[in-house]
């Protein structure tokens, strides 16, 4: 069987139990009286102006970029890391090669001035 | 225990579901959460076809971990073009793109 | 019916569930939030396989990097929270026809391989994940699509911050 | 094997034979088994948390000069309670225009991201949820489910600030999330394995001696994931308000509110299993795996406690600051310490232990000596260009 | 250094160059063109080092020099990937070193190497000339430098790699990856000046025409390593129970053997690379590029490739007697069929084009004969003489824009051999090369390399019994030494018949070096295939290439008697064509007095006008059609689009829906609706939709999965 799974999903229900009982327990025991003031947006006390679903600039989606690639990049050295001692000593180089090309992608984008936050 | 065939249909139909993401919807970003779909559905069957193959044979996963990678990168390509794609012409409908045609 | 079995069963209605969500919501947060989904419920597959190292790799970039990737152009893409006009393009029925033929045409190709009853041998004492940085490293293996993933990734990483915000464009306009 | 020795594992194997006799099948019993044992650790977790607010209150009191709570029971011990209790009765808001389900499974997922990674910590050598053999990637992919929450939060709540709080605490989560991987790759290589179990195992010398500089990137990128002072950028009142939790009230702020407790804490107990050698303390683990279960707890108190004192002693940085320190000075820092590791380790891998010992601590002084060098060279250079044109400026004003 | 390891580091270099010039020497035309040359010469060297250690071998035939290393895991075996040089690799790589390096040096002067800018020079188009002003005030117009220089040698570099590649890998696949390479650069080079129109145009129809050929060939090779489960050419053909095997399989196709089948894709390809009829039609569009890749292209590298992928995989196609004859009926019909052509045309460059095409299809017939040695001899030495034809004829534009920029007059087209006439007096050098070249091509006796190749094809031809093939070659043969006698006299001899041919200059060393070189191969490669039969000279220089190539095969190919029918034939219409071209053009002045400029063969055969009314306009029609009928409105809208249609016309009368639809397809009124309604709506063939394109290919997938699935695994 594949007890160490079952043992974290097992967990994984635990763990949303939990803090879901203890919603529905505020829930259950909280006063409900809503009305528009108490509902309406948290803006300072100032009436909300437009619509709340405002434009991002687009540095957000290069860290989400630069975050992903080195993400996927570093997955692929568990693998490596854990198999460094079993392994000829040019499989450190391998590794090492790995990084470079990483780390190229990294400065590539320093230099392009894109880490600045603006 | 759960045989192969199991997975392989289930993948089947991920990717069947996924492909109809991909034909049908209009928005750009849809298309490509149709992919990733279909991609997940390629690794099913990786992964299935590991297990119930040579285990010993690591082949199946070190495809899917490359699939993740390629999947990374069409993500990281293709919403970078539909971003660059909005911000000119202010659309992601995948009709309204249609520069190619010229 | 053993356990394992429904537990499959459970996850497989998950996935087709949220799949079917994914091309068919209206809301684009919600098809990314539902594409989530599906692909935790693909992670319990793998561990259902035994595919430790794939299970956690599905969630550490599918969930925590490529689902952010799509959030965050989701919302970089779009002025109104919903977009008005329907979600499907008109061409649906036949995508639909297409998409069914081609699960058709899997499975009798299923239908006919001969590897459909197979079981899973037993991974007793077996070192999954020493063979598989064993497979990926070594040169008698995988090293070099080891490799070419680094520079794959790297021309996606050059490639995606080159189109996605090319300060030269942004100053021609 | 018997009880005294085995506490836990005695335990759970007698109620897996009583449900076995009950006439359950093997695979449910045992599935049985597992759901009691995590409610336990799940519940005991939850109760070490409601304490943690207390510690915390007593310890930013004491940084600031003051009491802390002291009514409610003895030294106030009873005030979290008296809070919870608070939380609970207050009105469910729900702001207009928000997405109802994620808005409410945001902070039950903010809260269940960290009670996971429970399930993988190993608390003695007998004590211990599951022994993955890809821990250490577990970890990062609970992070993952974090910053989930963070970003459902944000966008459901429908507020600009909320969103904009939350867009900027994913993409730190995120960005310090790099060298934080990187950082754990070296513990996986110095072990062999990405089992948490075997890496404390292995901690004949505490991996802090091996690699210091590897602890102190991750202690940094740990604060930063955190969002703790000085990085809770995402809090900046000033700016954003409260950050992505802003419409959150009452029980649910006090989901995200205890998650953020915990997450420092359990923090604090991956540093020690880490970097700290875990449940080990010079022999004393062996005496009975609670003494263990102890040593553990205490060491990442002791962690706990280092992440407050740098929240309560140090101001808020810059956005700007924070991004570059993580892009261009704790990544690549990560990414050189990665490769000096790796080939010390292969290098040195058969030499005598203190050898081996001195041979990774000299490098990564080294290594650290370098970085700063080359931070200095460049500080002068920045601060030489800047003087060239303050004096350009002199020189045209003074004509 | 092992011989092996020296043939694996053989393509390096000029890959190398091309990288480092893209990233670092883009700015710097010396250190180009430094990096280009000195990267063809060292693999130059590498590659003669090779040969003359492949000469020095007994037996090479049978221990070739092999190296194979793993690639990729399929499951539990490997996927090789190696290089292999066997006499055929030897001789061919000897050509190919030689003409690269050689090409690669002409470009230097080709390019203007050392020149000013030009005043009005852009990238994309070419250099127009720059103005400069000499000590005495006087104004000039010289010839200016390339703008796109360092691009140019890149190219070249990455071309010169896939040669190299194809050459020396051992299987199909690093084969193909080699072709492939080289058609991506064909497809760049052609288009090098994208300012042109014509050469946008150029590019784009050479890489379609060539594709339609690839996916043949990827086809074929898909379906060999199903087959047989090895792409490598010596496990394939020297395991003789595989080769037994594929030769009585029989496919549902054309009755034809698996050898057969997979023999005929893989021509296929080469049909599309090698420029064979009915694909050829691209190569003489190609001339829109540079000289030098006119060179590269059309003799060293591409399409010789297209005819070494067949000699390679003879032993293949040779078990199979239906594929033969496709091939030899291909071959001679195009040998004919270009050499009509490319005697009724004007441009310099475009008759060679012509010329190509036709030897390309004279050693494709000798294959289809089973002539294997005959072939490739005629490949090497035809490789020699064009690339020296073609460098010649560049060094004659060259001359010629020396003049037009004298003179000013822009109107005037440097390559019209009609604006030429004379220039022998003012370039010796290229004359005397050109006509060594000509002479060749045109099969001059016993003196130059292309009579005695091609007198061994006509010999075989004749000896095997296929008269008709020989007839055809036999007048072909004619029509060359008639065209290209054509060619030199209205080139070279008389007098000059523009003002610009008057001012035309003899180019640089770097031009006429390469020129020279060639023109000696050109003459003296043809005495190491002299038959051993033939009278007086036979048996002076031993028949070397006949023992040397012919020991790749398995089984040795006979040298074929002599007979004087064939040797007669050849020499008379050599002679004869020569003598008639003189005669004609002699005194030819303008094109009006040309009584050959058939409009017939001045738009060769019409085929640019067949292929566009029978696969251009019906591809249109149908798209317009179908894209908008099925898939832009969507089958389901398009229904009730057409219904709601119908319901205008008929009248408000009929309401119902179900009648409606019975009505429509019943009376057919539909049709004259849909006629109509086509005609309001004619819309641009492709919609740019991303998702209907891939509606599409999902379409034919399923269409052709089921039909493969139905031939392959059903039946």
């Amino acid at each position: 069987m594949h007890n160490e799974w079952l043992y974290i999903g097992v967990f994984l229900i635990v763990a949303g139990f939990i803090p879901v009982a203890a919603l529905v327990l505020a829930w259950v025991l909280g006063p409900k009286k809503p009305n528009p003031i108490k509902q309406s947006t948290y803006e300072c006390g100032i009436e909300t102006v437009g619509e709340s679903w405002v434009q991002f600039k687009a540095q957000y989606y290069v860290f989400a970029l630069v975050f992903l690639i080195f993400d996927v990049e570093t997955v692929f050295l568990f693998p490596w890391a854990v198999t460094l001692d079993k392994l000829p000593l040019f499989v450190v180089t391998e590794g090492i090669v790995f990084i470079g090309i990483l780390v190229a992608g990294l400065l590539y984008v320093w230099r392009k001035g894109l880490l600045e936050w603006v | 225990m759960i045989p192969l065939s199991w997975y392989l249909v289930l993948s089947a139909l991920l990717f069947s579901i996924g492909l109809f993401g991909v034909l049908a919807r209009r928005n750009a970003v849809a298309i490509l959460l149709g992919i990733e779909l279909m991609l997940n559905a390629v690794n099913i069957n990786l992964a299935s076809f590991w297990r119930y193959g040579n285990p010993a044979q690591m082949g199946g996963q070190v495809f899917a971990i490359v699939v993740f990678a390629v999947a990374a990168a069409e993500v990281a390509v293709g919403l970078a073009l539909i971003i660059s794609i909005y911000r000119r012409r202010k659309t992601v409908l995948a009709e309204e793109i249609d520069l190619m045609k010229w | 019916m053993d356990a394992s079995q429904i537990i499959f069963g459970l996850t497989a209605l998950l996935i087709i569930f949220s799949a079917l969500r994914v091309v068919t919501t209206r809301n684009m947060v919600h098809a990314a939030l539902w594409l989530i989904v599906t692909l935790l419920g693909v992670t319990v597959l793998y561990a259902l396989l035994q595919a430790n190292f794939l299970a956690v790799v599905q969630v550490v970039v599918y969930v925590g990097a490529i689902a952010i990737l799509f959030i965050f152009a989701i919302m970089l893409t779009r002025r109104e929270m919903r977009d008005g006009g329907p979600q499907l393009n008109k061409g649906w029925p036949l995508a639909a026809l297409i998409s069914l033929a081609v699960f058709g045409g899997l499975l009798a190709l299923l239908y006919n391989a001969p590897v459909s009853e197979r079981l899973a041998a037993s991974l007793e004492g077996q070192d999954t994940l020493g063979a598989l940085g064993q497979a990926l490293v070594s040169p008698d293996a995988y090293v070099l699509p080891f490799e070419v993933a680094s520079v794959l990734l790297l021309a996606a990483l050059i490639g995606a911050v080159y189109v996605a915000l090319n300060k030269k464009q942004e100053s021609d306009k | 094997m018997n009880f005294w020795t085995d506490p836990v594992n005695v335990a759970a194997e007698w109620l897996k034979d009583v449900f076995i006799g009950w006439g359950m099948t093997d695979p449910y019993a045992t599935a049985l088994v597992y759901l009691l044992g995590a409610f336990l650790l799940v519940a005991l977790v939850m109760l070490l948390d409601v304490f943690l607010v207390w510690v915390e209150r007593k310890v930013v009191a004491r940084f600031q000069d003051r009491i802390g709570p002291n009514r409610v029971g003895p030294f106030g011990l009873i005030q979290p309670f008296a809070d919870i209790i608070k939380l609970i009765i207050k009105e469910d808001i729900t702001p207009a225009g928000a997405d109802k389900v994620v808005y409410n499974l945001a902070p039950v997922l903010s809260l269940a991201s960290v009670l996971l990674l429970w399930a993988i910590l190993p608390l003695s050598a007998l004590v211990y949820g599951v022994d993955l053999n890809v821990a250490v990637l577990y970890l990062v992919a609970a992070g993952a489910l974090g910053t989930l929450a963070v970003i459902m939060a944000g966008w459901s709540s429908n507020n600009k600030y909320a969103l904009l709080g939350a867009f900027r605490t994913v993409a730190q989560m995120i960005s310090f999330e790099i060298p934080m991987v990187v950082v754990l790759l070296i513990p996986t290589i110095l072990t062999g394995s990405m089992s948490l179990k075997t890496i404390v195992e292995r901690q004949d010398i505490w991996y802090v001696v091996l690699t210091p500089l590897g602890f102190v990137i991750f202690l940094i990128s740990a604060i930063a994931e955190l969002g703790r002072a000085p990085f809770d950028l995402n809090e900046a009142e000033s700016e954003i308000v409260a950050g992505f939790h802003i419409e959150y009230s009452g029980m649910k702020f006090g989901l995200f509110y205890a998650g953020e407790l915990l997450h420092a804490f359990t923090f604090g107990g991956f540093m020690a299993v880490l970097f700290f050698g875990g449940y080990r303390f010079f022999g004393l683990e062996q005496i009975h795996p609670l003494v263990a279960v102890l040593i553990l707890m205490v060491k990442a108190l002791l962690g706990y406690w280092v992440i407050m004192w740098i929240k309560y002693t140090v101001p808020r940085i810059r956005i700007d600051h924070m991004l570059a320190l993580n892009w261009k000075f704790l990544t690549p820092l990560a990414f050189a310490l990665l490769v000096v590791t790796a080939v010390m380790h292969r290098l040195l891998g058969g030499t005598q232990p203190w050898v081996y010992a001195l041979g990774l601590f000299l490098s990564n002084v080294v290594l650290l000596l370098a970085a700063l060098e080359i931070l200095r060279a460049s500080a002068r250079r920045q601060r030489r260009q800047e003087e060239a044109v303050l004096s350009a400026v002199a020189e045209t004003a003074g004509h | 250094m092992a011989t092996e390891t020296l043939i694996w580091l053989i393509p390096l270099p000029p890959v190398l160059a091309f990288f480092l010039i893209v990233l670092f020497a883009n700015k710097n035309k010396a250190l180009s063109h430094t990096l280009g040359v000195g990267a063809a010469g060292l693999s130059w060297l590498a590659s003669m080092v090779v040969f003359v250690r492949a000469l020095s071998v007994e037996h090479l035939g049978e221990h070739p020099f092999h190296a194979s290393v793993n690639w990729l895991p399929t499951g539990e075996t490997w996927f090789k990937i190696g290089v292999l040089i066997d006499p055929l690799g030897a001789a061919t790589l000897f050509f190919v070193a030689w003409t690269i390096f050689m090409i690669f040096l002409y470009s230097v002067g080709y390019h203007n190497f050392g020149q000013p800018k030009g005043d009005h020079d852009r990238p994309g188009l070419p250099p127009h000339g720059a103005t400069v002003t000499d000590a005495h005030g006087h104004k000039h117009t010289i010839p200016s430098v390339e703008p796109m220089y360092s691009r140019f040698f890149a190219f070249l570099g990455l071309f010169a790699f896939g040669m190299y590649t194809l050459v020396v890998s051992d299987n199909l696949l690093t084969l193909f990856v080699g072709w492939e390479i080289m058609g991506l650069c064909s497809y760049l080079l052609i288009g090098f000046w994208y300012g042109k129109p014509s050469a946008r145009n150029a590019a784009i129809k050479a890489f379609m025409t060539t594709r339609v050929g690839d996916v043949f060939m990827l086809l074929g090779i898909v379906f060999l390593y199903s087959v047989t489960g090895t792409l490598s050419f010596r496990e394939i053909f020297t395991n003789e129970e595989l080769m037994h095997a594929l030769g009585t399989t029989a496919t549902p196709v054309l009755g034809l053997s698996a050898a057969g089948l997979i023999g005929l894709l893989l021509f296929i390809g080469t049909v599309g690379k090698s420029a064979q009829w009915p694909l050829h039609v691209w190569l003489p569009d190609a001339m829109e590029g540079p000289t030098p890749v006119s060179a590269m292209i059309h003799a060293a590298t591409m399409v010789s490739a297209g005819v070494y992928a067949v000699i390679r995989m003879f032993p293949l196609l040779s078990l199979d007697p239906a594929t033969m004859s496709i091939v030899a009926f291909i071959g001679a019909f195009t040998a004919l069929f270009a050499a009509t052509i490319a005697v009724a045309q004007n441009d310099i460059k475009r008759v060679l084009a012509y010329s190509t095409i036709s030897q390309l299809g004279y050693m494709i017939a000798a294959l289809g004969i089973g002539a294997y040695v005959a072939a490739a001899f005629h490949l090497i030495t035809h490789a020699f003489f064009k690339a020296l034809l073609f460098l010649g004829s560049g060094s004659v534009i060259h001359g010629m824009e020396h003049g037009v920029l004298h003179t000013g007059n822009h109107h005037v087209d440097p390559q019209d051999m009609f604006n030429m006439g004379g220039l022998r007096k003012k370039m010796p050098i290229t004359f005397w090369t050109f006509l060594i070249g000509g002479f060749a091509l045109a099969g001059f006796p016993v003196v130059t390399a292309g009579f005695w190749s091609k007198d061994e094809i006509l010999a075989d031809a004749f000896a095997h019994g296929h008269l008709a093939v020989f007839i055809t070659l036999a007048v072909a043969a004619f029509l060359t030494a008639f065209y290209t006698m054509r060619q030199i006299t209205l080139t070279f001899l008389g007098e000059p018949r523009t003002e610009e041919a008057k001012h035309a200059q003899e180019t640089p060393w770097t031009m006429t070096v390469p020129l020279i070189v060639l023109s000696v191969f050109a003459v003296t490669y043809g005495w190491v295939g002299i038959p051993e039969h033939f009278p007086l000279l036979g048996g002076l220089v031993p028949n070397w290439f006949h023992e040397f190539v012919g020991s790749t095969l398995a089984e040795h190919p006979e040298a074929v008697p002599f007979s004087p029918v064939p040797l007669l034939t050849s020499l008379g219409v050599a002679l004869g064509g020569l003598l008639l071209g003189w005669l004609v053009y002699r005194n030819v002045k303008s094109p009006a007095e040309d009584k050959l400029q058939l409009p017939v063969l001045k738009n060769k055969w019409y085929f640019d006008e067949a292929y566009d009314f029978l696969f251009v306009k019906p591809a249109y029609w149908i798209a317009e059609t179908l894209v908008y009928k099925w898939m832009d409105k969507g089958v389901l809208d398009g229904i009730l689009h057409f219904i709601a249609h119908i319901t205008g016309v008929i009248g408000a009368a009929i309401r119902n829906y179900i009648d409606l639809r019975v009505i429509n397809e019943t009376i057919g009124d539909g049709t004259a609706n849909t006629v109509k309604w086509m005609g309001f709506n004619l819309r641009p063939v492709q919609t740019g939709r991303i998702q209907q394109y891939m509606l599409a290919s999902f379409v034919v997938l399923i269409v052709v999965g089921a039909v493969l699935y139905y031939f392959l695994v059903m039946a």
